[in-house]
């Protein structure tokens, strides 16, 4: 099996008229995804690439049973968007879109806690399980099914790795681009513990960065709830304090958040660290 | 974005947060009449101005003129000093520490408060630190009793305290801030609680929502700027060489690379999921005006196709005649295509990272 | 607290809610200058009143005084009506329905609208009725896209809509109400939106914050009112059997078991959770002037002594001389203190719920 | 063992040096509750009947571990008392306060949700262990240890069944009295969960009445996830439409929460339906 995205996912695009949602959803859909229909206020009744688009995702779920939802609105209608998707019952929102303001964040994720939703994002690539579908924006060809479950706080570095992972014959079950934005849906810690539950899943690769303290809280529940070997790379080793490094969530504030705090406590965890990005499939088939 | 403490000091006021009398001048010959004695304030966004003479006193106009010549254009940590708050000195009975700011963790709203205001709240120990969540609802009262519980406060301060705190939280929520910050917050000898210092900080994302704090991007280079207008992550470093890179992980990763291999990265640059030829040529041309000793391009196409860049690349090399040297490493979507498009500009694209790295670091002079 | 329509539609109009021209009058002489035609309506909480002739149309201050005449003093469903609201008559195109409402389940707003105004909105099939819940950070304009998508609107009728929404939602919260309803919600013929009917229950437990509505209270009967000063809680119900209790709970489990056994409740009066003898005499009054052929008395104590009780229940009797037969039944903490007072005042307490309930049944000529 | 309050459960009272607080406070310490302490504003350093008393919730749970609340403040600080509670990191808050505006009670049950803490009530009696402790009002004399689990949304009505099941040789594990609000922290459902897992609970009496749909969901949930043997009681048959019966949530509005309704959700579940509140005991012995 797979997390998150598996054989039972059916999704629709918030905003699947717009450039990337039109393109993302047809990727999607090679992807094998079951992308069953896009929203797109005022188009209702209208198709894309033979996808119904409907006006609202009230609409959508009565209309095509969708549970999931992949999100590319503009930054400024993003939380209505999730707000509207946590109303119609879906279950797993992903945003890709980022720029969203963090009060905005906050009430959406919040919003979709209390009612039993897991959001992945915003700022994020999604989620991409091969053999079964992905919802996002992560390329499809670096992928191959395997036993590997990847949580990322990147993108590209995140594709990089997957990418280093498949050419050295590894492959993944799910991985999970959880965003770079200080405010996000699921950390970490929430990723790992739903593929520490799955059976296909037999080791783990975490690629963190500096900023924050998720790291070091999901090297606490390592530590007490994983018990497959975890492998992580750790972005920012070289960055100075007080600079914001492009992701809004990637800044050493007031002394937290550094790389060594995150590198030490996921030692100490037994989590085996890799020195370079491009180390870690060696990392692995030492550990194999 | 942050915010000069007299802005911020503005806002507050607009709040109803009392602040000290003052005004603000860049030139000498702009401070008028002072029947008070005064602290001449440099205004710039790095901590430690006063450990950096920023911070001097006068007590007549003359004085003050003459304190201001010395402090306006002077370089603190990097950045140059443009104007001065002149402020009323306060008599000061205790110094406290207050601000909200936003926690990851918990996905809220956090106020912190301190007894021992007036120091980097770094160095005060965590035990004297009250850090508690505001309930999503809003300011609660039961705020209040912590905050007196951790500062000692008697029942007049503490009834200013609330009405500070609720008006902070209200300024934080609507104006969305990343942090509000009060350090010190001074009780004077006659019981009044003022904010001697503030610091905000904006949340740049919702900066669209607050149209009024465009005038404020002083704290901008003139090629962040630039940067911001092309929607190009750009952070000045202390390096060499010229970092541009797809996605804010990568380009921290390449970073990384180049610092293991003895290298320094002088500027970075992220193009984020662009599949526009025009933002990488933008790219380039802010770079060449950085003017690092070499150019480290490492793309990992996905989105963002190899083609694309290496197009961008293209045009940026012949319309702008860059004469710095370039390294690059293109993997990923369309990587023969790329490879063929630079080689025709004379610029031989490897896909190994880490030789291409130290390529960079060699060409960097490191 | 349920408001009149008169009051509903004052307070959506402070709200910036459009509500039809209109004046109240209580006498038909107070009815002054008409210059359109009116509907003159009954001013009652009972719903049901056009049936019941409680709605009339006028064309001219003469015919409207005459419809009044008529219509003030008219009982509707055991309810005198006091006031009459002269309204002008709406060109209507098309009778919407809204409303704001609290949900248990989801501990939430739930808004409910419907293409289909003007009726019960229990008499409309489910699938042609909007229920959804509003955020807990307020109004969010998917729910306007959810409105049009379910009534049908066009545009224009659609921003009018999500304007009226937004203040009707800020006058729910900001009111602390129970239902905010508008039925119909009128468009008319010119394309204007109009609360044309509107009723609002205010949250009784929160009027401590709204002293305005206290003036309102006239749907409360004099015992009613007297019951609220003591904190009492007091139904009115049908039958001749008068029932004091203690706990809500309680209280409908003997009105139940009344009614197994032929009995009818004719007041209902829960004692809570005291241990004050003084409200238990104040409960017995209220329970005298509401003339019941019977009063049964069942105590569960607790928290409540049921020696408590007994001495209220004596201090009444003697005192008010109360003539109506009590039938008592005492279980629970000093029962049998409490059955040698009444015993001392001639009334035999048993501690068997049911055999007690059929000597009041009983006792009460049923 | 119990739900809710069990051995480890060590309590504090809000608003400990009013009337109510201070005789229950005694009232619960009496039933072998572990009272470690009380809070008000004001009065931190003084004691009760021997309890200390703390100006903060916080200050009380640093100074005794506590990990539970029983709250009697008046209304209108009730919301802030149950907003210091969760923020002060405490998992059980009772409210027995009464007449607490519906709006503070929707955000403080929310607040608590989001950070995982149960709420009971309010306007509720709390809750009772015998053998372990009580958080609440309930009258302790009625109870015996034994293995009935009973949750109802009344007061008095329960300690009448209550003391009907002890006088009849049973004994609870643990009585939840929910509140009769519309708006409560947990609802029939959570509790029915708690006593389904818990190992001594070998039945359970749910005490139901009128008004919204409690009943029929905790109905539906019975016959999906309850493998005990359910007993209840309806307060209400012959209840008018559109009167208030005493407690805020007790009312048939809009032909919905009739009892009628409520029972035959109920029976349809395997739930054995009391005609009178005194039959419950006989029920049992039959379903002995």
């Amino acid at each position: 099996m797979a997390v998150l995205v598996d054989g039972g996912t059916k999704v629709i695009v918030q905003g699947i008229t717009g450039h990337q949602g039109q393109f993302h959803a047809r990727s999607m859909r090679e992807f094998g995804t079951r992308v069953v229909g896009g929203v797109t206020p005022g188009k209702g009744g209208s198709a894309v690439d033979g996808i119904p688009v409907f006006d609202t995702v009230l609409d959508a779920v009565s209309s095509t049973g969708a549970n999931a939802t992949c999100i590319f609105v503009p930054a400024r209608f993003a939380k209505d968007a999730v707000f509207e998707a946590v109303s119609a019952g879906l279950k797993l929102i992903v945003v890709i879109t980022e720029h969203i303001p963090f009060l905005d964040a906050m009430q959406f994720t919040t919003y979709a806690k209390l009612n039993g939703a897991t959001v992945i994002g915003p700022n994020c690539p999604g989620v991409s399980s091969p053999g079964y579908g992905k919802i996002g924006i992560m390329p499809s060809k670096i992928f191959a099914r395997g036993d590997v479950g990847v949580i990322s706080r990147s993108g590209t570095l995140t594709y990089e790795i997957v990418n280093a992972l498949t050419e050295s014959g590894f492959g993944e079950t799910t991985c999970v681009g959880i965003g770079g934005d200080p405010i996000i849906g699921s950390n970490f810690v929430e990723i790992l513990s739903l593929l520490e539950a799955d059976a296909e899943t037999k080791r783990i690769v975490m690629v963190g960065e500096i900023g924050g303290t998720a790291e070091e809280e999901a090297a606490t529940f390592i530590s007490r709830h994983v018990s497959k070997p975890v492998y992580a790379y750790i972005a920012g080793r070289s960055a100075p304090p007080g600079k914001r490094m492009g992701h809004a969530g990637a800044i050493i504030n007031r002394g937290k958040g550094t790389a060594e705090s995150k590198i030490e406590s996921l030692e100490k965890a037994g989590v085996k660290v890799a020195v370079l990005p491009t180390d870690v499939p060696g990392l692995m088939k030492k550990g194999r | 974005m942050k915010l000069f403490e007299y802005r911020a000091k503005q806002l507050m006021a607009e709040y109803g947060i009392p602040v000290p009398r003052g005004a603000v001048a860049s030139r000498p010959e702009e401070i008028a009449s002072i029947d008070y004695p005064v602290a001449v304030k440099a205004q710039v966004l790095a901590g430690g101005r006063g450990k950096a003479g920023g911070i001097k006193f006068a007590d007549n106009v003359a004085e003050a003129r003459s304190r201001a010549a010395e402090i306006i254009g002077m370089t603190i940590k990097g950045e140059k000093t443009k104007s001065v708050l002149l402020e009323e000195r306060l008599d000061v009975a205790r110094e406290l520490y207050l601000s909200l700011t936003i926690d990851r963790g918990s996905r809220s709203i956090v106020l912190m408060a301190s007894g021992d205001g007036g120091v980097e709240i770094e160095s005060v120990p965590e035990e004297r630190i009250l850090i508690v969540s505001v309930p999503l609802f809003g300011y609660s009262p039961f705020l209040t009793k912590l905050l007196k519980s951790r500062m000692g406060t008697d029942a007049a301060v503490t009834q200013q305290l609330e009405d500070l705190a609720l008006k902070l939280y209200k300024l934080f929520i609507s104006e969305d801030c990343e942090l509000a910050e009060i350090n010190p917050l001074v009780i004077t000898r006659d019981g009044r609680l003022i904010a001697a210092d503030a610091k905000i900080t904006i949340n740049d994302d919702a900066l669209f929502r607050h149209a009024e704090f465009s005038r404020d991007a002083d704290d901008l280079t003139p090629l962040e700027q630039r940067a911001k207008a092309e929607d190009i992550a750009f952070v000045q470093l202390e390096g060499n060489i010229g970092v541009i890179a797809n996605g804010a992980g990568l380009t921290m990763a390449t970073l990384d690379i180049l610092t293991i291999n003895g290298g320094r990265a002088g500027v970075f640059l992220d193009l984020g999921g662009t599949d526009d030829p025009e933002k990488v040529t933008a790219a380039f041309n802010l770079m060449k005006d950085a003017k690092p000793a070499v150019i480290f391009l490492n793309i990992f196409g996905g989105i963002t196709k190899c083609d694309t860049v290496a197009l961008g690349v293209k045009a940026a090399v012949q319309e702008s005649s860059i004469k710095i040297p370039i390294v690059a490493r293109i993997r990923g979507v369309n990587d023969d295509l790329a490879r063929d498009i630079l080689k025709d500009i004379g610029i031989e694209a490897t896909s190994d990272l880490i030789s291409a790295a130290k390529k960079a670091v060699a060409a960097g002079g490191n």
